[in-house]
């Protein structure tokens, strides 16, 4: 093909290409003749200069370069020496300070890819080069200057999901002066870490760390709490997000309330309360959630409320409003920190070691509201069955994960959760037998391997192996079967109480969040992050954070952290007031796009839709890629600085058969 | 118009080509194909394809400003009165229209020249064979093909003729400026070897071209070769109508369009009348060609399409699109094709100029009538005349050039076109030192021009091309080559 | 009231068009029916010229629908591209059903507006070649003729004087003449992809000739059938078991021709003859592009990747825009046949084509046309 | 036949196989020079088009390499450009141009398995001999 007439752009301004080889002292002179390849070079169509340079990099390698493009009017320059991805930055500013687009330059490696893998073949290797940089020639004839953008950003962020997670970056990014909407789909902030008794490895009671937190989260001022909301649409892109919210309904005006539970106790109403204490307490039609519960406010289950009126004669102040309909927000925030947490895994469909067939095998988060103090028992450990306090109980590691039939991560915080119970159990009731039947105990980080000793010196029995097969005996007693693989005896183990530590796995409702948000998700069904070492609390789509057990199973130090990360990840966007987007991108020719839509589900980002018949790119979302290009049956598609055009001029000019 | 349809033929040459242009609602229009079209099947070339994007309407103009058909009726007829006029209408239009033009040229006192100078060097009894050919159907069922033309270029509808004609045993020789991918052997011989080396007989057909910047000494040249070795011949010719506006105007007696622009330059015709004909298009050099239309006292321009000669004119009388013409065509091969449009508004447009004129009135109908009686009875292919002239004197040899312009028909529209190169053999690559994607600079006494090439295999020191360039004074001319 | 999956004989209740209209003008009426009812905007009707030409038409007049009638066996167009962006019904062959469906998937038609009604295709002919056959091989004016049909592997011409002729298919080919290469190698003949699959296999008895059978194939086939029988304009019954049996037996005896044709027309090409097999009568190509224009699956505009090589300049080695057709197209050619009828250098593109497709849309386990939801499988796996 | 020296065209992802072939080149490992490499900024980009035309201008082999399933800088890009080079190499094999294309994963880490990739496919392309198609690219 003959494409590399002299090539104009669109002011039909002449093209001049300056090209510079670099010696790289022996480098690469060492096994590429750098004067033949400027010589052969200087014969090509728009070269109007071919210099050879001892180091181009050097101050003096790039002054020649400022010069020529000064004194010989050059309008693209191309490099011939080692890798751009080390000196494209430095050779892209050093054209941009001549008053050249940085994308009018052109880098070719004649040095990693040329000179130095053959080192003992200087023919072939400067024919190589001159074909290098022949290619290099004729692309960088075809380079388009290109911009990036800078989109504005709005000052304000959405942290979705009020746990620990959700609070900490709430107040982080908040104590950084910009305003939060932390929504929670519960009645509470708090999250699971409410429900908890002690947290390990310092056995603190849970909420009294937890109390005070939320209460500075709600005292902030910056921060602004939508709970009992859920997020229903998310529109736009980094910096610029449009947030509908759904405030689901009280029944009850929330300013009015002062959480004082008259209505409560009114209320002829109750039912097993699901929801905080996995149904082994009561709460009524009418309740507050718990007594930290931020906000303190009451609300009303309406599927079982018999509508008596009780509770709106109890309430001295007319809170209470049964005809409250579903509200709605529109937020403009600029990031998005998603912190939606997690569910415990349900041993109930597969009835797993009986759970769901016999009373007395119940889960961890059971067992945290049975020893919670507050708790329904008010922290006496009894079994379901016949309400008596155990005498034995073992707990069972791994279920719902490290198991190829439900989940096959490590959910990592449930051999020190039942480290921490077993302990608890013990300090509570010394004469108690408390058995720990695991696979492995996995204790890292600071001071849990101690608190695996010291639950080993308590004299918690350990047994590696897991229940095989598991009964009940006439006494509503639980006998597991287990192998002891370290002693290779089988064990049948009489039980008061079997308590399963169930592993984490990502709601159903975080589901909703993601496909709302668009994050991609991983094989384990929680979020992805962008990078798992160097970006693991980005998403891909920039400017949406993840942290906590949204990106994967962690406990509470952990999930602080990335709250605090996600925090300070946000917040560089927010400070800004700006966000720039990738100069290379998607662009379309709408003359010939015919909307055929091939290309929509190609983009990992979801940059691209079709509106009205019409593609519609959304170049804040576009990282560059091309995968959509090449997969457009029209060309419309074309991605700058590696348009179609270009890549093939490279294509074309690889082999001069003959001619170097 | 059938629907949102017309029936009509393409103008891109004279193979009569059938399509048809499709209107949508909002009046764009779109190339359809008609598929028991006789000529083409409803194939269509390169040419034919795009045509819907040629279709530039023709605005009506006095003295440069824009104009109703009327005023410009009126004013082209107190032009015109008592003076002395040249009209040039090479056939771009039907056999209707054309004849209204011959008796807008009778009221006048003049006859309408065909733009076709060959012809008048050629003997009256060996016309017909130079005007109706051979049928295409008879190309299909030779059993040796002489091609002097290019058919890939020029004539793309030959080309299927041609590769059906090979399918059942024919040999193709060609006798062109390059290889040709669909002939059995490529020859590049001297003229005088024609009848001893091609190996025709009477079973054989020649197919060659007629165009106005034809070498007459070379039509001459098949001619004796058709007549020597008794092979039947074809001369396609470039436009729609070329075959029906020669046997309207009797073929005798024409001024070529060459010898009108020397007229015009040396000041014996100063007012020239075009029916869709514009010698900006057709002569190879367009600058001399428009330069020479300055020295016109009055140029009157009738035409469907917005071409170049339109700007220059003092009146342009605008007509309906080819498409949309009531009216017939008679292609190469003789056969009468009709348009299913039924505008008259170019005819309307002449028959008033006409009676302005002192002239007869003119109505679609009377004229149609006309063409069925005067050049065809029926809408059949007539019989191939056989050649009953003499042998030809050539008479003295021109010297050629080097850059050979591969005349194609459908220049003349002047399109953007992909024909952006020349063609060298790879000789003159190596001679030149020409770098794989570099360029070629030809120059002329008109200057130089860089073009791309495209290596062929073809005699050395010829470059061809297919689109009308800068530097070519003529058909052919002489021109220096280097490399860029 | 019909439902999907019906089997139905019917026939229109005018008695013109039911006359005139093959097989009892039931096609007509259906879609004249949902032109008048208002279910569409637009019929694309071929509107006849003669005996072996017909335009197609876009028309919102009923009595142009009316008027269209006829046999398409002679004018082998294929009328996809003509529903684009309208609200429209259409009769249509298997392969212009294909089509629709095709462009469907990109976008290009709604199908929820777009109302196909299938017509049986033993085949269709080039009107010239059946011409010149007429003349040669029936010894029939082409003026003559006022009906044809292929019945029982059968090419019947009926002329004005009510004489009916008929050869065999096979005996025709064999000469060089009978149906496009395309149609030969075809096993879709009941156009199971529309909304209504119409014909006259398995119209029996009296009503032989004057009636048609059609076979409800989904809600929209229903629709238009409701819609006609609602309008006054047709009668319907339910199909008889023999006429069932009888339809599915011509079906059976075409597909199996096709089949054994399919071998024939395709040998298997050795490794190192396969470049010279597609390269050789591409270069006969001029480049004019009607091959991209007419194909009626491609929904590529004007510009697309083959364009970028559709030049001059590069048709004399290998050319680089019908390499890139050939990959464009492998997933969702259909062997209509409109690339090879176009072509002005008589490359038989559609046969190198369907060469180069049929192998790979069989490995993907993929026919083009016939289901909407069937994804062509260079869309790409669509993660997640 | 055997001092036919294979043309190698290589495309490589700026962020895993690019990088693999500077780490080659930072550690010195040799490899035939008939390789040529053009950047891309993921393999995802690299379209049939392409291919056709590197073989249209007479190399004899393409090599595409992207980063690992699951390393892709974009997330799943290359397995789009797995799905794609599989039709492609069914493509090319049916137009009798096999076993010109291969696609190989490397990481940025891998310069000894660039070094490897390259110097088994300059042999592989070797003993299969010139693209057809190379004599006419030669002409031009």
């Amino acid at each position: 093909m003959t494409e590399q007439e002299a090539i104009t752009n669109e002011e039909s301004e002449e093209v001049r290409i300056g090209a510079f080889i670099c010696e790289c002292g022996v480098n690469i002179a060492g096994a590429v003749d750098c004067n033949a390849v400027a010589d052969y070079i200087s014969t090509l169509p728009n070269v109007v200069t071919s210099v050879v340079n001892k180091y181009t990099c050097s101050d003096a390698g790039q002054a020649e370069i400022k010069n020529a493009i000064k004194d010989l009017n050059l309008n693209r320059v191309l490099v011939a020496s080692c890798t751009p991805k080390t000196h494209e930055p430095i050779f892209r500013a050093c054209v941009e300070e001549a008053g050249l687009n940085q994308y009018l330059f052109e880098f070719v490696n004649i040095r990693e890819h040329c000179s130095w893998i053959h080192m003992w073949e200087k023919e072939d290797a400067t024919k190589k080069a001159k074909e290098l940089v022949r290619m290099g020639v004729a692309r960088a004839a075809l380079l388009e200057p290109l911009q990036s953008s800078e989109v504005p950003v709005t000052d304000a962020a959405l942290v979705i999901g009020a746990g620990v997670t959700g609070m900490q970056a709430a107040m982080d990014i908040a104590d950084m002066g910009h305003k939060v909407y932390l929504v929670e789909q519960g009645p509470s902030i708090g999250g699971k870490m409410a429900q908890l008794d002690k947290t390990f490895p310092t056995n603190d009671c849970s909420i009294c760390i937890l109390g005070p937190k939320m209460v500075e989260v709600a005292r902030n001022e910056n921060i602004e709490i939508m709970s009992y909301s859920e997020i229903d649409e998310v529109d736009g892109y980094v910096g610029n997000f449009k947030v509908k919210v759904k405030h689901k309904p009280r029944y009850l005006n929330i300013d009015e309330c002062t959480g004082c539970g008259l209505c409560t106790e009114k209320c002829p109403v109750e039912v097993p309360y699901v929801e905080f204490d996995e149904g082994i307490g009561t709460r009524k039609a009418i309740y507050t959630p718990f007594p930290q519960a931020v906000p303190l406010r009451a609300l009303v289950d309406k599927s079982i409320c018999i509508d008596c009126g009780a509770c709106i004669k109890a309430c001295e102040r007319g809170a209470i409003d049964m005809d409250q309909q579903e509200t709605f927000s529109e937020l403009d925030v600029g990031v998005i920190v998603v912190s939606a947490g997690f569910d415990v895994y349900d041993p109930e469909p597969n009835h797993d070691f009986g759970f769901g067939l016999y009373d007395n095998v119940i889960t961890t988060m059971e067992f945290e509201r049975l020893i919670n103090a507050s708790g329904p028992t008010m922290g006496k450990v009894v079994r379901p069955s016949d309400v008596k306090p155990p005498k034995r109980i073992g707990f069972v590691q791994c279920v719902g994960s490290r198991d190829k039939n439900s989940n096959i991560y490590c959910s990592s915080f449930c051999c020190m959760a039942s480290l921490k119970n077993a302990q608890l159990l013990k300090e509570k009731y010394p004469d108690t037998e408390v058995y720990i039947m695991y696979m492995d105990m996995r204790t890292p980080f600071r001071m849990y391997e101690e608190f695996y000793n010291r639950a080993r010196d308590m004299g918690i029995r350990f047994i590696r192996g897991r229940p095989a097969e598991v009964t009940e005996n006439e006494d509503h007693n639980i006998i597991a079967r287990i192998e002891d693989t370290l002693t290779n005896e089988i064990v049948n183990l009489e039980l008061d109480l079997m308590v399963l530590s169930v592993g984490a796995v990502s709601p159903e409702s975080t589901e909703t969040v993601r496909q709302i948000l668009k994050v991609s998700r991983a094989a384990d069904g929680f979020m992805m992050e962008a990078h798992p070492k160097l970006k693991p609390v980005d998403t891909t789509l920039d400017g949406i954070f993840i942290g906590g057990m949204t990106q994967g199973p962690k406990d509470i130090p952990y999930s602080i952290s990335q709250g605090s990360a996600c925090a300070a990840r946000a917040t560089r966007f927010l400070a800004q007031g700006k966000a720039l987007t990738e100069g290379i991108t998607a662009k379309v020719d709408e003359d010939i796009c015919v909307a055929c839509g091939v290309c929509v589900p190609m983009c990992p980002f979801q940059a691209l839709s079709i509106e009205d018949d019409k593609l519609k790119i959304l170049t804040a979302l576009c990282k560059g890629c091309g995968t959509c290009m090449a997969a457009c049956p029209t060309g419309a598609l074309e991605q700058s600085h590696f348009k179609n055009e270009q890549l093939l001029a490279q294509v074309k000019n690889v082999f001069a058969y003959g001619e170097v | 118009m059938i629907g949102n349809v017309y029936q009509t033929v393409c103008p891109g040459c004279n193979m009569g080509c059938g399509l048809y242009i499709r209107e949508d609602e909002e009046g764009a229009l779109a190339v359809d194909f008609m598929k028991s079209s006789p000529a083409n099947l409803g194939k269509l070339c390169r040419f034919g394809m795009k045509l819907a994007h040629h279709y530039s309407k023709a605005t009506s103009m006095v003295d440069g400003k824009e104009a109703s058909v009327e005023d410009a009726v009126k004013a082209a007829s107190d032009k015109l009165k008592g003076a002395d006029v040249t009209m040039l209408g090479v056939g771009n239009t039907t056999n209707e229209e054309s004849l209204a033009f011959s008796k807008v040229a009778d009221a006048l006192g003049t006859v309408v020249n065909t733009g076709m100078g060959v012809y008048s060097e050629l003997p009256t009894e060996c016309h017909p064979t130079v005007g109706v050919g051979i049928t295409l159907d008879e190309i299909e069922s030779a059993n040796r093909i002489a091609l002097f033309v290019d058919p890939y270029i020029q004539y793309p509808l030959l080309v299927r003729r041609i590769l059906a004609a090979k399918k059942i045993g024919a040999s193709v020789v060609s006798v062109g400026w390059k290889d040709l991918h669909l002939a059995d052997e490529n020859r590049y011989i001297d003229p005088d070897l024609y009848e001893s080396e091609l190996g025709l007989d009477s079973e054989s057909v020649i197919i060659a071209d007629v165009h106005p910047n034809t070498d007459p000494g070379w039509v001459k040249r098949m001619l004796n070769l058709a007549l020597k070795t008794q092979a039947k011949i074809l001369f396609m010719k470039p436009f729609v109508n070329a075959t029906g506006v020669d046997l309207l105007c009797k073929g005798t007696g024409q001024k070529g369009i060459s010898e009108i622009m020397d007229g015009i330059n040396e000041g014996s015709i100063k007012t020239l009348v075009t029916l869709n004909s514009d010698p900006i298009e057709l002569m190879p050099d367009s600058d001399a060609a428009a330069a020479t239309l300055t020295k016109l006292d009055n140029l009157i321009v009738i035409s469907s399409r917005d071409g170049p000669v339109n700007k220059m004119a003092d009146i342009v009388i605008a007509t309906e699109p080819l498409y949309a013409k009531a009216g017939s065509f008679m292609n190469v091969e003789g056969l009468l094709l009709n348009n299913s449009g039924e505008s008259t508004t170019g005819i309307d447009s002449m028959s008033t100029l006409s009676q302005n004129l002192g002239g007869e009135a003119m109505d679609y109908q009377n004229l149609h009538n006309n063409v069925l009686e005067s050049i065809v009875q029926k809408y059949t292919k007539p019989k191939y005349k056989e050649l009953t002239c003499e042998v030809l004197d050539i008479g003295p040899v021109e010297e050629k050039g080097n850059l050979i312009y591969l005349y194609n028909p459908f220049m003349w529209f002047d399109q953007s076109d992909d024909n952006d190169f020349v063609m060298v053999n790879m000789n003159m690559v190596n001679k030149l030192g020409l770098s794989k994607g570099g360029m070629i600079a030809l120059t002329s006494d008109a200057g130089t021009v860089n073009m791309r090439y495209r290596v062929e295999d073809m005699p050395d020191g010829l470059i061809l091309t297919a689109k009308k360039l800068p530097v070519a004074t003529e058909w052919t001319t002489i021109v220096s080559t280097e490399a860029v | 009231m019909v439902n999907v999956g019906d089997m139905l004989v019917g026939y229109a209740t005018n008695e013109d068009v039911r006359k005139r209209g093959a097989s009892g003008g039931l096609v007509t009426a259906v879609l004249a029916a949902a032109l008048e009812k208002g279910l569409v905007e637009n019929v694309v009707v071929m509107k006849h010229i003669n005996e072996f030409e017909a335009v197609p038409i876009i028309t919102d007049d009923v009595d142009e629908v009316l008027a269209s009638t006829g046999s398409l066996h002679s004018v082998p167009v294929n009328l996809a591209k003509y529903a684009m962006g309208r609200k429209v019904a259409m009769p249509a062959k298997p392969c212009d059903t294909q089509a629709v469906i095709e462009q469907a998937k990109r976008g290009m038609i709604d199908l929820d507006n777009t109302y196909v009604v299938g017509l049986n295709c033993g085949g269709s002919m080039h009107p010239v070649t059946t011409k010149k056959m007429l003349v040669e091989m029936y010894d029939i004016d082409p003026e003559d003729v006022v009906g044809e049909d292929i019945e029982k592997g059968k090419l019947i011409f009926k002329t004005k004087n009510g004489e009916e002729k008929a050869i065999a298919i096979d005996e025709l080919e064999e000469a060089g003449f009978g149906r496009r290469e395309s149609c030969r190698y075809c096993t879709l003949k009941i156009p199971v992809n529309a909304d209504l699959a119409c014909g006259n296999w398995g119209v029996i008895g009296d009503k032989a000739g004057s009636a048609t059978f059609c076979q409800v194939m989904n809600d929209k086939g229903v629709k238009l059938l409701d819609n006609a029988i609602e309008a006054g304009r047709i009668e319907v019954e339910p199909a008889s078991d023999k006429a069932i049996a009888i339809r599915a037996k011509v079906n059976d005896v075409m597909v199996n021709l096709g089949n054994t044709l399919e071998k024939e027309i395709f040998p298997e090409i050795p490794d190192e003859e396969r470049m010279q097999y597609y390269m050789e009568p591409m270069a006969d190509c001029i480049d004019c592009g009607a091959c991209k224009e007419v194909c009626p699956v491609c929904a590529c505009g004007e510009d697309s990747k083959c364009t970028m090589f559709h030049s001059l300049v590069d048709n004399y080695k290998m050319s680089m825009y019908h390499m890139v057709r050939l990959l464009h197209l492998s997933d969702s050619c259909i062997a209509c046949g409109q690339c090879s009828d176009v072509c002005p250098s008589d490359i038989p593109i559609t046969l190198l084509q369907s060469s180069f497709a049929i192998p790979s849309q069989r490995k993907r386990e993929y026919t083009p046309g016939m289901n909407v939801d069937d994804v062509p499988p260079f869309f790409e796996v669509i993660l997640k | 036949m055997s001092d036919f020296e294979p043309d190698i065209l290589t495309f490589c992802c700026n962020w895993c196989s690019y990088a693999g072939a500077d780490l080659a080149g930072v550690s010195r490992l040799q490899y035939p020079t008939n390789n040529r490499i053009i950047r891309v900024m993921c393999s995802s980009r690299i379209e049939p088009i392409h291919i056709l035309e590197a073989l249209k201008e007479g190399t004899d082999g393409i090599l595409v390499t992207g980063c690992h399933i699951g390393d892709c800088h974009y997330i799943e890009g290359n397995i789009h450009t797995d799905e794609r080079m599989k039709e492609i190499v069914d493509a090319l094999e049916h137009l009798g141009l096999k076993d010109r294309l291969h696609l190989e994963w490397v990481s940025a880490a891998e310069g000894k398995k660039f070094q490897e990739t390259i110097t088994d496919f300059v042999e592989k392309i070797r003993a299969l001999g010139p693209n057809p198609l190379k004599e006419k690219a030669k002409e031009e």
